[in-house]
């Protein structure tokens, strides 16, 4: 699988297929499914300083070709992931990756200096565009200024690989995208959900608690592709997009539009093994194509 | 250990306007399920209906390798599914969520509406402990009710429609052996039925489970979409549950 | 249908059912499918200064649940609408609203000064957010500062019911709505096609000769509903809400997230007597609910 | 005047591996339907697929109401109608489109792959004028090919296929009868084909009309997708095509 190995930063992965935050749990939950080791980097549920209840029920529905969700990071806080979920998870022969969330920029600090000690841990994702928290969260993520102080501080704390999470719920997500990069970030990751809302018409009720809340799946994935693609011109640092992805096409789809690596999300829930078909199919394109490593077609469009 | 498999429709059937009942036989052998349990299956990769649906299983037979789900057509997805004929296939992650125990000595199972499906098979679990247990079902109207053979041969059988055109008339806790004592109370259908029977249970110190339904997205634990508020904070519908004991849950 | 009849501003609908600019030519293309003067409203198709050949094809592709069109006002001008297409649709007994687009402030005041003088349009809708024009278009809706500009300016020329169109590819719809109330617009109209892109992963070319372009259809409806939602929350003046309305209870949604009208596109191409369905559904859910009038339940969520 | 309506599937027939016919039956009369105008056919409302499908008209009977299309599955919305059964019912926008005129005493109609379909219902309409045209078919192959039995009774009957394995071996472009004499060329295949056959023909001084594909949305020259470029601007293919004259196309 030599055509699939790739490098970010200072970061090897066997594969550029990840699963996104939130949507793959801690990788356990797939483990009777497939070999999850198999996967170019596991990004497990978003961590916070403490443990959070998140939002109150309901948390989902659908849309067309979609869903939103309204989680709001419900997790049991950075010392539980430290003390307990990363024992299980950190003999996993891929990269464990940790999404780290927070509603102020010492919230941040504090959970990526925590996991900065864990060994087998080589990177965390910073989520400054979770759409479903009222403070911090997505503000971080629309504002450059606000995205670079949050990004700066936690680049003076946090030694190893630094992916930042960004939001397309703005005017141009390659101003983000620049400032996270001045500020010291290995890479970005996109996009986060599309802040969008449901309604049931019949009882005249909102159908998420909290209103307005998260789109993903593959409804989202033009709004995806085109962040990357906006994106890519726009910074030097590897993208890692995602967005709708449901199969290995939709992935190269991504590296055409200039990611180096890719996240299945939302489609974890429609086909537990997606991860897996996903490399697989983008192994067999390659080899249709006569491609000799995947990223000879990266941001080719 | 859950599966991600697909399976035959060996049968179809309409039990009445708005529900059906499908047997899905594996390709192989099919691994122990509880009565409680439940699937998540795809609708059709067509479909505009993104997410699996949750649905309880009905009844399972290891001889044969297949299980029954009762559906009621109530949105797009249970519609499509409706659509599906035998001999065509469907994709099912199983068997998931904790299901029922089978405790008690003289229990009482009480189903509402498509909440009688996970019943039968608890029923019939009980029969094999050698304990025939009173089953309570609750229709709006004989219209609504289906056939109940399967039933009547794995409880003693008791029946409420709100019109009173079979069985007593009134809500299941106005029936007569809704009243009567027993030593643990399983229930599952609509939430305001549930409730009723949990304060019921609670304030004559009876156990009582309860299934819950969510809307759902994964069925494993990994998205926290399904969550139940209880005591002991947010629960997943659909590993921690979908079957509660009542006094935990927060309605 | 008292039940369904609204006034915006000074004009007055016979239902708030409007169809959408681009999406249903001059109203003539539907003549054959049904009465187009029992609309609410016909918008027709945006119209430049000068005659446009629009962008090169291939200009639509096909999405989850959505499509991207990139047609990029191909038009005959304003001086052939007012010459030609005007007469032969000045009769309709409803309103006939143009919308109107430009590459600079001086082609959309004298496009709007042009239409200001047709005695059978009451109203345009000032088209500041389209995604696929290099020049002007979206460019001016995704910045508070230049979309006041360019509604300042039209607004002291034209004198009748000025709708603004506003674009859902920036941080806050509500600061943009804002600024447009601020310069004198009667109304908005929200959203405009959702900027994506889409690529074809056996031919590594994108599907559209823009590359990126506009997403409209059924994908985009939570986007709309949600801008919606928060504009309700920061103006005064009414909003027609579109995107992704495939039926009567869609069009109810948008209603009850702050809309005082509706506008149906995309669906049209699907299903030409779309508009009269909803209509009726509207009609049909109001009866049924016991409701005495559509704006009984506008922003009620 | 333009319709939408709903018809019946009154027959559904695999003609290869990837090709298929349907016949689509009226409810009520048939309006006049030219030669090269088209259908605009929606998928199914349950589908992931958003826009109707043009299809060409491949035969019409006003005796029976009932118009046939020859389709392609290659992409998700053919797919799906591949699966559609005898009895159902699909939605028509019909007829659409200029199609063909029939100029000519010795025409010549060529058509590659699936675009052959709108030239049997041409050859009809020649044979109603008392002319029996030439008609010249490619194939990449004999598998690729389907029964001819309609065009053999309508025209004078020429086969190329690419690997020889029926007809001439070689492109159309190759076949003798393609360079034999005719007065007026009409085509409808793949780009390369017809753009070949429209270089000869303007040189040959040879009057030739192509019918165009292009991606649609409306069908009715309301969203302006599907232009095609001409020597006079822009141009829909829905409402100024499929069919143009070969000297106004910009390929």
């Amino acid at each position: 699988m030599e055509k699939l190995k790739i490098q970010i930063g200072n970061l090897e992965f066997q594969n550029p297929v990840m699963t996104a935050s939130g949507t793959f749990g801690f990788g356990l939950e797939y483990e009777d499914f497939f070999d999850v080791q198999k996967l170019g980097a596991i990004i497990v549920k978003g961590t916070t300083g403490e443990k959070r209840e998140g939002n109150p029920a309901p948390r989902m529905c659908e849309t067309p070709m979609g869903m939103i969700n309204a989680v709001g990071l419900q997790n049991k806080g950075v010392d539980y992931f430290c003390e307990h979920t990363y024992h299980e998870i950190k003999h996993y022969k891929t990269n464990v990756i940790v999404n780290v969330s927070g509603s102020s920029i010492e919230e941040y600090v504090k959970v990526a200096e925590k996991i900065n000690e864990l060994e087998h841990i080589p990177a965390i994702e910073l989520n400054i565009s979770c759409p479903n928290v009222k403070k911090g969260g997505m503000g971080f993520g629309t504002d450059p200024k606000m995205a670079f102080e949050v990004v700066d501080a936690v680049r003076k704390i946090y030694k190893k690989h630094l992916i930042v999470k960004l939001s397309p719920n703005v005017t141009s997500i390659a101003e983000i995208a620049k400032a996270v990069e001045s500020a010291g970030a290995d890479s970005v990751s996109m996009i986060n959900t599309v802040l969008g809302m449901a309604i049931d018409a019949e009882k005249r009720k909102p159908l998420l608690s909290t209103i307005t809340a998260g789109l993903s799946g593959p409804a989202i994935k033009p709004i995806g592709l085109r962040c990357v693609y906006q994106t890519y011109k726009a910074v030097k640092i590897p993208i890692i997009g995602l967005g709708g992805i449901t199969n290995a096409t939709d992935a190269i789809e991504y590296i055409l539009a200039g990611a180096s690596a890719i996240q299945i999300g939302t489609q974890n829930f429609v086909n537990p093994r997606i991860g897996l078909e996903v490399i697989e199919g983008m192994k067999e394109y390659l080899d249709r194509h006569n491609i000799s490593h995947i990223w000879d077609i990266r941001g080719i469009i | 250990m859950k599966h991600c498999d697909n399976f035959l429709v060996s049968e179809k059937k309409f039990l009445n306007t708005s529900f059906f009942k499908l047997k899905l036989k594996s390709k192989k052998a099919l691994p122990e399920i509880n009565p409680g349990q439940f699937v998540e299956i795809q609708v059709n990769s067509d479909s505009k209906v993104l997410l699996r649906r949750p649905i309880s299983i009905n009844d399972v037979d290891y001889t044969t390798n297949e299980v029954s789900l009762i559906i009621q057509t109530v949105g797009q997805g249970t519609k499509e599914l409706a659509k599906i004929s035998e001999g065509e296939e469907l994709s099912l992650i199983y068997p998931l969520g904790n299901g029922f125990e089978t405790k008690g000595e003289n229990p009482l199972l009480i189903g509402g509406g498509v909440g009688i499906a996970p019943l039968l098979y608890l029923a019939k679990q009980f029969c094999a402990k050698g304990i025939k247990p009173d089953v309570l079902l609750g229709f709006r109207s004989k219209e609504q009710m289906i056939a109940l053979d399967e039933f009547e041969k794995y409880s003693n059988l008791y029946i409420s429609t709100q019109d009173g055109s079979i069985g007593e008339k009134g809500l299941v806790t106005e029936n007569k052996i809704f009243l009567a004592s027993h030593d643990v109370i399983y229930t599952c259908g609509p939430t305001p039925m549930m409730k009723a029977i949990a304060e019921h249970a609670l304030k004559n110190n009876t156990e009582c489970f309860a299934s819950l339904e969510n809307k759902m997205a994964c069925g494993i634990g990994a998205c926290l979409c399904c969550v139940q508020n209880t005591t002991q904070g947010h629960k997943c519908t659909c590993t921690e549950g979908p079957v509660f004991n009542v006094k935990d849950i927060i309605w």
